[in-house]
């Protein structure tokens, strides 16, 4: 009877709200997947990407960007298909104290241009984003980095200013990729890496074209002869393009037209639990969100099954208002799940000693797709506790500047973090750059700045797993959902039995990591 | 009015079916709150619903009723569309006049004026400029009134330039008259009739105009309901097949449609041709 | 003839000082833009050193009348200059955008116009007939509707439905011409549709204009056919209005396409100019306009010096 | 050498109608006529009689929006109204072929004029390109083109108007056609250019022996031409016979009062006052357009004197109409001083009074382009009463009318008018009460009667001349044609290029001695005894020798 087929069937396949044991698998593995095949010629979609685009991977901040960097070059670490993080450039680090870090490079991997990789080229691209004159994106992240050093060809050490147990994950961060040092001592560039891929042709915000490199070092990986990058920020033109088989892989599927293209026989639709989540944040630091019965409140206060169910139709995760995603390292699943309940969110109220509260949250369009919609939803989840939310919608230019950490309650949105303590530190911690609900918990700080430097794994396990607790219970942030990757790709363009999770399109490596059938 | 009526019962089909399409555009847009079903930006279910009872035209990306979206846009696209080319209309004919009555220095500081404005591509300018004051409607309105009412200059200032060389435009002016007089009395009631013709077609390309920047994604903002944007939200499900999207497409094309045939059939009259 | 030149080059100097004055005002209007494109390329993650380190790369902290002074100087010796965020040389970045573009508007110019005319004369020979009218409504409706519905409409039609051509232009290097031909089907099919309408109707209405001429009755009188006194005596003096009214698509086929590049992902002049305002790119917005300038101004020269050539009375003085 | 025994062209109760305001209303209502081979027929009448139509009626055609509604046209055996397309157009040029009124007009800017020539000598194939071409310069040598070897291969922009009317005539020749419709052809010309045209048309026509309907309004002109003479009115026949029995006795009232135009006289006057201020006055003026090299005015100098009328008469490019143009202060003199009630009045007419604006009133030439069509009667007269003399409301609205009293328009019936709903006459009293209305010392009437019909023409001239003597203006007359300067002028200025070539009372002008050009413009008005072309050319001919 309905000519679209019955709500989203496909959507659902990859909706595993809060089952840490599945994240990842995107996917039941098929009865017969058939085993990688070289050869053919992948077509890709991205929509993050333009004209000013550059092959520098401290500028690099659009998935065309980031894939064609991780196609042409490696990091010395990355994160697998299971999320856990694996070596790469590195075949092995260490380290006594978290805090020098030794790491032994991968033998008799060369670059493209037949030069072979030695501790001065991975030194060379790490400085890159070091230094007063340095623009690179991610220069904060090595802030912590005191020096990095050689020894020998095949070691490199690196001291930090502080321990740092995360400090392996770190390199993983896509603006770290290993570029060779020409004859001059300048990085090249240009395109040259140690990666499965060499650079045909670079048409910023147009199309890249890739060729397999043949003597890739990396084992069953680079299957594709040629890959081609297209940039089409129009999302309708993507669309036609899957179906009409132009392209063979999306990188990002819109949320409207799941339930049609998932008709189509010839188009797999995948739906991968990631980090990216909204945040409605209160300014811990003044009334009346001082009190931790007002934040208790406006947490019982959100029906967040049912946000999962219509901002996101399903594509997501519910989230237990802290920032960790069941797809990044240290979620505790054990953890009770707070669940809507408006007769606990008036009990709190009245610990408060209000009988109603009434106030506006700040959001704007431009923060993520059905923002407005969320808190529009949000206040009609509340109301039956007596919290009278007002959506104030703000203008999407000078949110960051004007609203953004100035309003007493405000919406804000965060992109996936490999770890936990990245996050922690910059929106949670005492002193943060963007600790946007003015955070302050003793507890917190010093299990955070603990867990840093303690690396046995179980127990910083159980220190994240505390700081979990706090946020949840204390935190000023109330964190709805987790949205999933959703992309889709043609039937024939297979891949393994896990996808990664930390971005779309297999963690944005599909192009080494996927095949044609 | 009667002799509109008579006119009109003499035109031609083409020009009956403009005005029809017309006045049933207008009723739409003055009562669009009494006629849509739902509210301008209500959710009212799950996105692309197909057509049935309760949603005429279906839903759209978001779930809104494509229907009421379709009858509120009527209201948005065209009232901003005439309110721009009024504006556009009323600067231009103005400036045109101006040139055309003084001449000389003001003339050429006009012309070249409009000069640089018609070089820079219509669309980028008005991207530049709507980046500048902000995609608000105003802003909207008033930056394609300023792009048209070069277009318009150039018109009305030819218009005018073969009135002024009429003898009865010497006369006035021989006689002293002032220039806003002159403007008004002798050459504005002869440049109406073709200005009028003009009127209607860039009308026709300021809507289009706008709903080619809603689909660029810089006209009239969301929620508010337009059909340019309405087709840039929806155009996925073109490629399925559903061809709901280009309902808001068809509706702008129709409406243009219905105005180039009064102002064709304006302009037969006007030329004098046979009929 | 040394009228001709004498005109030329007096609309040539014209039009120069156009460009320099549409030079300034994009320039202001870019210095306008909130934001710069430090901000914009940085994004939300940019710190206050970030951002002026960046800024001092690109020599963003000069003043603003110093750098167009630089550009200007720079534009003049033939240097366009290198793009603010990748740094590429304009030229390089744009060569082959605006080959494309080029590409696309010739194809559709070499359907459109002679399409147009031929409509146009027929529709005149044959006026107030139901051939006439036919092709008028036709017209009129392909003037009115949005380019997008064009667009897409033949998309679905076309890419979907009947699976003839892609719907998106993926241009490869080195392809053959009839690939490209191929690829970039739909788009000049799209931008045919629209300028041809426009074309046509001011043929037939010039030509229909002329027909209420004594010239063109005592042409009648002398025994002339319909079809020779349209296309042999009244033809030659629409030259003027035609060329004018081709000049202008001409001029929108490659300076007005951004619509029709985003429906089809063509990768022409239009999408890096709204990309580059976006990034407040300015040596690259800079240089598009005017080339889009330029390329109005010159087409519009042409038109009016194709218009002088065919009026005798203009081009032999008494 | 007439042969009307055989008629090469008959009409029998020929009837044309026209589509005005949708619906058909007949043009031409029953026609007879019979042309002979070589017989030349003169039709004559005022504007709106149906001439015209009924010459192209001849070659089976009518204009767009009329249709043949009844009656027959045979040529050479031929019946035209029913004939299908291709028959009639075959005709054309080779057997049928027609000079309009404006050669100008007529030629294509586009084309050489001799490839129009030869376009379908040619195209029918009786001739070879190079053939028609020497045959086409042969005929411009018959018809005394200057330069008959060159003068083809030029636009038609570059050629004189007399030159393209003989041009004209020539291609109509160029395929020895039977019968040639001249629709007017010598209207837009200058005296002395049409007496040359006027010639030539007539030898080559009886050097071919073709038959030939002459088209004219003016009777002086068909005298010379026809050798039968038809006068219409309203689309029918007046009457018709031989041209000397048509001048030497006319049958009808109609022909008779046609016949009777030229009889207003203005009353003499007295001579100036030697000691009489004259009310305007140029003295030596020199005028000259910015873009131009030569001036245009060279040391004019004119008095105007209340109650009296200087007509300023020549040819077109004179300097007559800019003469009141720098009166009026839209051209303003280089040198030279203009006068007002002997005051300095200021070169340009945006730097004078109100006062000084208002002594100075012009009528048009053209009523069509001289009233705004978007205005009503009561707001053309009324605005220079309300804005000269300050007039308003109901004060306004009784001057109004009795001002259209003055003009003999019926205020009732005409206050609340559009232009559009006036005549052609009408109109141009309208511009006459428009200039009164202002109050004006002098007014300038530029060629005010020549777009008018000869009756109509002479109504205009009587009702200025009683206007003159109402309000004791002065007028400054601008005329090309010497009957109305006889009969209406106190004084006359004759120019020519920019100069007065002789200037004084009317009767010192028109009785000899003349001046050479006041002789040559005097000599050439036609006149109505058919043998004044011959006795005209004769005359030059022994005086030249």
């Amino acid at each position: 009877m309905n000519k679209f087929g019955s709500y989203p069937q496909i959507g659902r396949r990859g909706f595993l709200a809060g089952s840490a044991a599945l994240v990842g698998l995107s996917q039941m593995p098929r009865a017969a997947r058939a085993q990688p095949k070289t050869g053919g010629t992948l077509r890709l979609s991205v929509n993050q990407g333009g004209t000013s685009d550059t092959l520098n991977p401290a500028e690099a901040n659009g998935s065309q960007q980031i894939m064609v960097g991780w196609a042409l070059r490696n990091n010395l670490t990355e994160i697998g298909t299971d999320n856990k993080l694996k070596p790469e450039l590195a075949t092995n680090w260490s380290s006594e104290d978290a805090q020098t870090w030794v790491f032994k490079l991968r033998p008799g991997v060369t670059f493209h241009n037949g030069k072979s990789l030695t501790s001065d080229d991975v030194i060379a691209s790490l400085n890159l984003h070091r230094g007063e004159e340095s623009t690179s994106g991610a220069k904060a992240l090595l802030a912590g980095v005191d020096t990095i050093a050689a020894e020998g060809t095949d070691t490199v050490v690196v001291t930090l200013s502080s321990p740092n147990a995360d400090f392996p994950f770190i390199l993983s961060d896509y603006h770290f990729q290993i570029m060779p040092v020409g004859d001059d001592g300048e990085l090249d560039m240009s395109g040259t890496g140690t990666g499965g891929y060499i650079l045909e042709s670079w048409k910023p915000g147009v199309k890249t074209v890739l060729k397999r490199n043949p003597d890739y070092w990396k084992e069953g990986a680079a299957h594709f002869d040629t890959v081609e990058l297209l940039l089409i920020s129009d999302s309708s033109a993507a669309t036609t393009a899957l179906v009409t088989g132009e392209i063979d892989a999306v990188q990002s599927a819109e949320y409207k037209t799941l339930s049609l293209l998932g008709r189509d026989k010839n188009v797999e639709i995948e739906s991968i639990s990631g980090g990216f989540h909204p945040v409605f944040a209160m300014q811990t630091s003044q009334a009346p969100f001082n009190d931790n019965n007002v934040r208790l409140a406006l947490k019982y206060g959100v029906d967040r099954e049912a946000l999962v169910k219509q901002v996101l139709r399903g594509h997501g995760t519910v989230a237990n208002d802290h920032p960790v995603a069941p797809s990044m390292p240290f979620y505790d699943a054990s953890l009770e799940q707070r669940a809507y309940d408006p007769d606990k969110a008036k009990f709190h109220l009245k610990e408060a000693g209000l009988d109603s509260l009434t106030i506006p949250l700040s959001v704007s369009d431009s923060l993520f797709a059905g923002a407005v919609d969320a808190v529009t939803l949000y206040r009609e989840h509340a109301a039956p506790a007596g919290i009278d939310l007002e959506v104030a919608r703000e203008p999407g230019d000078g949110y960051w500047s004007d609203v953004w950490m100035k309003k007493p309650f405000f919406t804000s949105s965060w992109g996936a973090r490999p770890v936990p303590d990245m996050i922690f530190a910059t929106a949670y911690s005492k002193g943060g750059d963007w600790n946007e609900s003015q955070f302050s918990n003793d507890k917190f700080q010093q299990l955070m700045l603990a867990a840093r430097s303690e690396l046995d794994e179980a127990k910083r396990a159980q220190m994240y797993g505390d700081m979990q607790v706090i946020l949840r219970d204390e935190g000023g942030s109330v964190i709805p959902f987790f949205r999933n990757f959703v992309y889709a790709r043609r039937a024939d363009v297979q891949h393994g039995d896990n996808v990664a999770s930390n971005w779309s399109l297999d963690g944005y490596k599909a192009i080494e990591r996927w095949w044609k059938a | 009015m009667n002799g509109f009526l008579y006119e009109l019962r003499k035109a031609p089909l083409t020009a009956k079916f403009g005005c029809v399409v017309v006045v049933a555009y207008i009723l739409v847009a003055i009562f669009a709150p009494v006629l849509a079903p739902f509210g301008e930006s209500e959710v009212v279910g799950y996105e692309y619903q197909p057509w049935s009872t309760d949603n005429w035209l279906g839903t759209d990306s978001l779930g809104r009723d494509m229907a009421t979206r379709m009858i509120y846009g009527a209201r948005n696209t065209i009232g901003i569309a005439l309110l721009t080319t009024m504006i556009a209309f009323l600067a231009g004919s103005i400036a045109g006049f101006f040139a055309a009555v003084l001449q000389g220095w003001v003339d050429q500081l006009l012309s070249r004026a409009v000069d640089v404005v018609i070089s820079i591509p219509t669309l980028i300018f008005a991207l530049l400029l709507l980046t500048i004051f902000g995609a608000s409607v105003t802003s909207l309105i008033g930056v394609i009134a300023l792009i048209y009412a070069t277009f318009v200059y150039r018109i009305a200032r030819a218009v005018a330039m073969g009135i002024v060389v009429m003898d009865y435009v010497e006369a006035a002016q021989v006689r002293g008259e002032g220039l806003w007089w002159i403007m008004r009395k002798e050459i504005l009631p002869n440049a109406a009739p073709p200005l009028v013709a003009e009127f209607g077609l860039r009308f026709c390309f300021v809507f289009l105009t706008i709903s080619g920047l809603s689909f660029l994604g810089l006209g009239i903002q969301p929620p508010a309901a337009d059909w340019g944007s309405m087709v840039r939200e929806n155009a996925s499900l073109i490629t399925f097949g559903d061809l709901t999207p280009l309902i808001p497409a068809a509706a702008i094309g129709l409406l243009t449609v219905a105005v180039n045939f009064i102002v064709d059939w304006m302009l037969h009259k006007a030329s004098g041709l046979k009929t | 003839m040394p009228y001709l030149l004498r005109l030329f080059v007096k609309r040539l100097a014209l039009g120069l000082l156009t460009l320099f004055v549409v030079s300034l005002v994009i320039f202001l209007s870019i210095e306008l833009l909130p934001g710069d494109v430090a901000q914009q390329v940085l994004g939300q993650s940019a710190t206050p050193e970030n951002l002026a380190a960046f800024r001092r790369e690109l020599g963003l902290d000069q003043p603003a009348f110093s750098r167009y002074l630089d550009w200007l100087g720079g534009f003049l010796q033939g240097d366009l200059g290198n793009s603010l965020i990748s740094g590429l040389p304009i030229s390089e970045l744009i060569s082959e955008r605006m080959y494309n573009t080029f590409f696309l508007a010739g194809f559709a110019a070499l359907i459109s116009v002679p399409l147009a005319v031929m409509l146009g004369v027929v529709s005149a020979l044959y006026r107030e007939t139901a051939l006439d009218k036919t092709i008028n409504v036709v017209a009129l409706t392909a003037i009115s509707v949005p380019e997008f519905f064009v667009g897409y409409i033949l998309v679905w039609l076309l890419a979907v439905e009947f699976a003839l051509f892609p719907s998106i232009a993926n241009l490869s290097d080195g392809a053959s011409l009839g690939d490209r031909i191929y690829r970039t089907f739909l788009p000049a099919l799209t931008l045919t549709l629209i300028v041809t309408a426009h074309m046509m109707r001011m043929t037939r209405a010039s030509l229909i204009n002329l027909l209420a001429l004594p010239y063109v009755e005592m042409a009648k009188l002398k025994g002339a056919s319909q079809r020779r006194l349209i296309v042999v005596h009244a033809l030659p003096n629409a030259i003027a209005p035609i060329v004018t009214v081709i000049a202008i698509n001409l001029a929108y086929l490659i300076v007005g396409v951004v619509i029709v590049e985003v429906v089809f992902v063509y990768p022409g002049m239009g999408q890096l100019l709204v990309d580059s305002v976006a990034k407040r790119d300015f040596t690259v917005v800079q240089t598009a306009c005017l080339i889009f300038a330029a390329t109005y101004i010159l087409f519009n020269l042409a038109s009016d010096l194709i218009s002088i050539a065919s009026n005798p009375r203009l081009l032999h003085r008494k | 050498m007439t042969d009307t025994n055989t008629p090469l062209l008959t009409m029998q109760n020929l009837q044309i109608e026209g589509l005005s305001e949708d619906c058909w209303k007949p043009i031409v209502k029953g026609v007879n006529l019979s042309l002979g081979k070589g017989e030349v027929l003169g039709l004559i009448g005022e504007s709106g009689a149906g001439k015209s139509t009924i010459g192209l009626g001849a070659m089976g055609y009518v204009r767009d929006g009329c249709r043949f509604s009844g009656g027959r046209v045979h040529f050479d055996g031929i019946e035209l109204t029913g004939a299908d397309r291709d028959t009639r157009r075959n005709l054309r040029s080779t057997r049928i072929a027609y000079v309009a009124q404006s050669a100008a007009a007529s030629f294509n800017p586009a084309f050489k004029l001799i490839n129009q020539h030869t376009e379908f000598l040619v195209r029918r194939g009786l001739m070879s390109r190079e053939e028609a071409r020497k045959d086409a310069i042969e005929l411009y040598r018959q018809l005394q083109l200057p330069n008959p070897e060159e003068i083809g291969f030029r636009y038609p922009h570059q050629v004189s108007g007399g030159q393209l009317q003989r041009a004209m005539t020539a291609m109509a020749m160029a395929c020895r056609p039977d019968l040639i419709i001249f629709d007017e052809p010598t209207t837009a010309l200058d005296v002395t250019t049409q007496i040359e045209v006027l010639a030539a048309i007539r030898n080559i026509v009886e050097e071919f022996g073709t038959s030939a309907i002459y088209i004219t309004h003016d009777l002086a002109v068909v005298a010379q031409m026809a050798d039968r003479i038809m006068v219409l009115r309203h689309g029918e026949e007046v009457e018709a016979a031989d041209t000397a029995t048509m001048l030497a006795a006319p049958q009808q009232e109609y022909t008779k009062s046609l016949w009777a135009v030229r009889s207003f006289k203005s009353a003499e006057k007295a001579p100036v006052a030697a000691d009489s201020v004259p009310v305007v006055a140029l003295r030596g003026v020199t005028a000259q357009y910015p873009s131009m090299q030569t001036p245009v005015l060279n040391d004019v100098s004119i008095e105007f004197h209340a109650g009296r009328t200087v007509a300023v008469v020549g040819e077109s490019g004179s300097g007559k109409s800019t003469t009141a143009r720098s009166l009026m202060g839209l051209l303003p003199p280089v040198q030279g001083d203009m006068l007002l009630n002997g005051a300095p009045l200021s070169p340009s007419f945006r730097k004078r009074s109100k006062d000084e604006l208002q002594a100075v009133q012009m009528i048009y030439q053209m009523a069509d382009t001289a009233l705004n069509p978007k205005q009503r009667i009561h707001d053309i007269i009324g605005r220079p009463m309300t804005y000269y003399r300050g007039l308003k409301g109901r004060q306004l609205t009784e001057e109004i009318r009795a001002l259209l009293d003055d003009i003999e328009l019926e205020p009732d019936q005409y206050i609340n008018r559009l232009p559009s709903e006036l005549s052609g006459g009408q109109k141009q009293r309208i511009g006459i009460a428009r200039a009164l209305a202002a109050g004006p010392k002098l007014v300038i009437c530029d060629e005010v009667t020549s777009a008018l019909d000869q009756l109509v023409a002479e109504g205009i001239l009587r009702l200025l001349d009683k206007l003159q003597h109402e309000h004791n203006l002065a007028y400054m007359f601008i005329t090309h044609d010497i009957s109305t300067v006889r009969a209406i002028a106190d004084e006359v200025v004759v120019m020519q290029h920019g100069k007065i070539v002789e200037q004084g009372p009317k009767a010192q002008i028109f009785s000899p001695p003349f001046q050479p050009y006041t002789d040559l413009l005097l000599s050439s008005v036609p006149e109505m005894d058919p043998s004044w072309l011959n006795r005209v050319l004769a005359e030059r001919v022994a005086k030249s020798a």
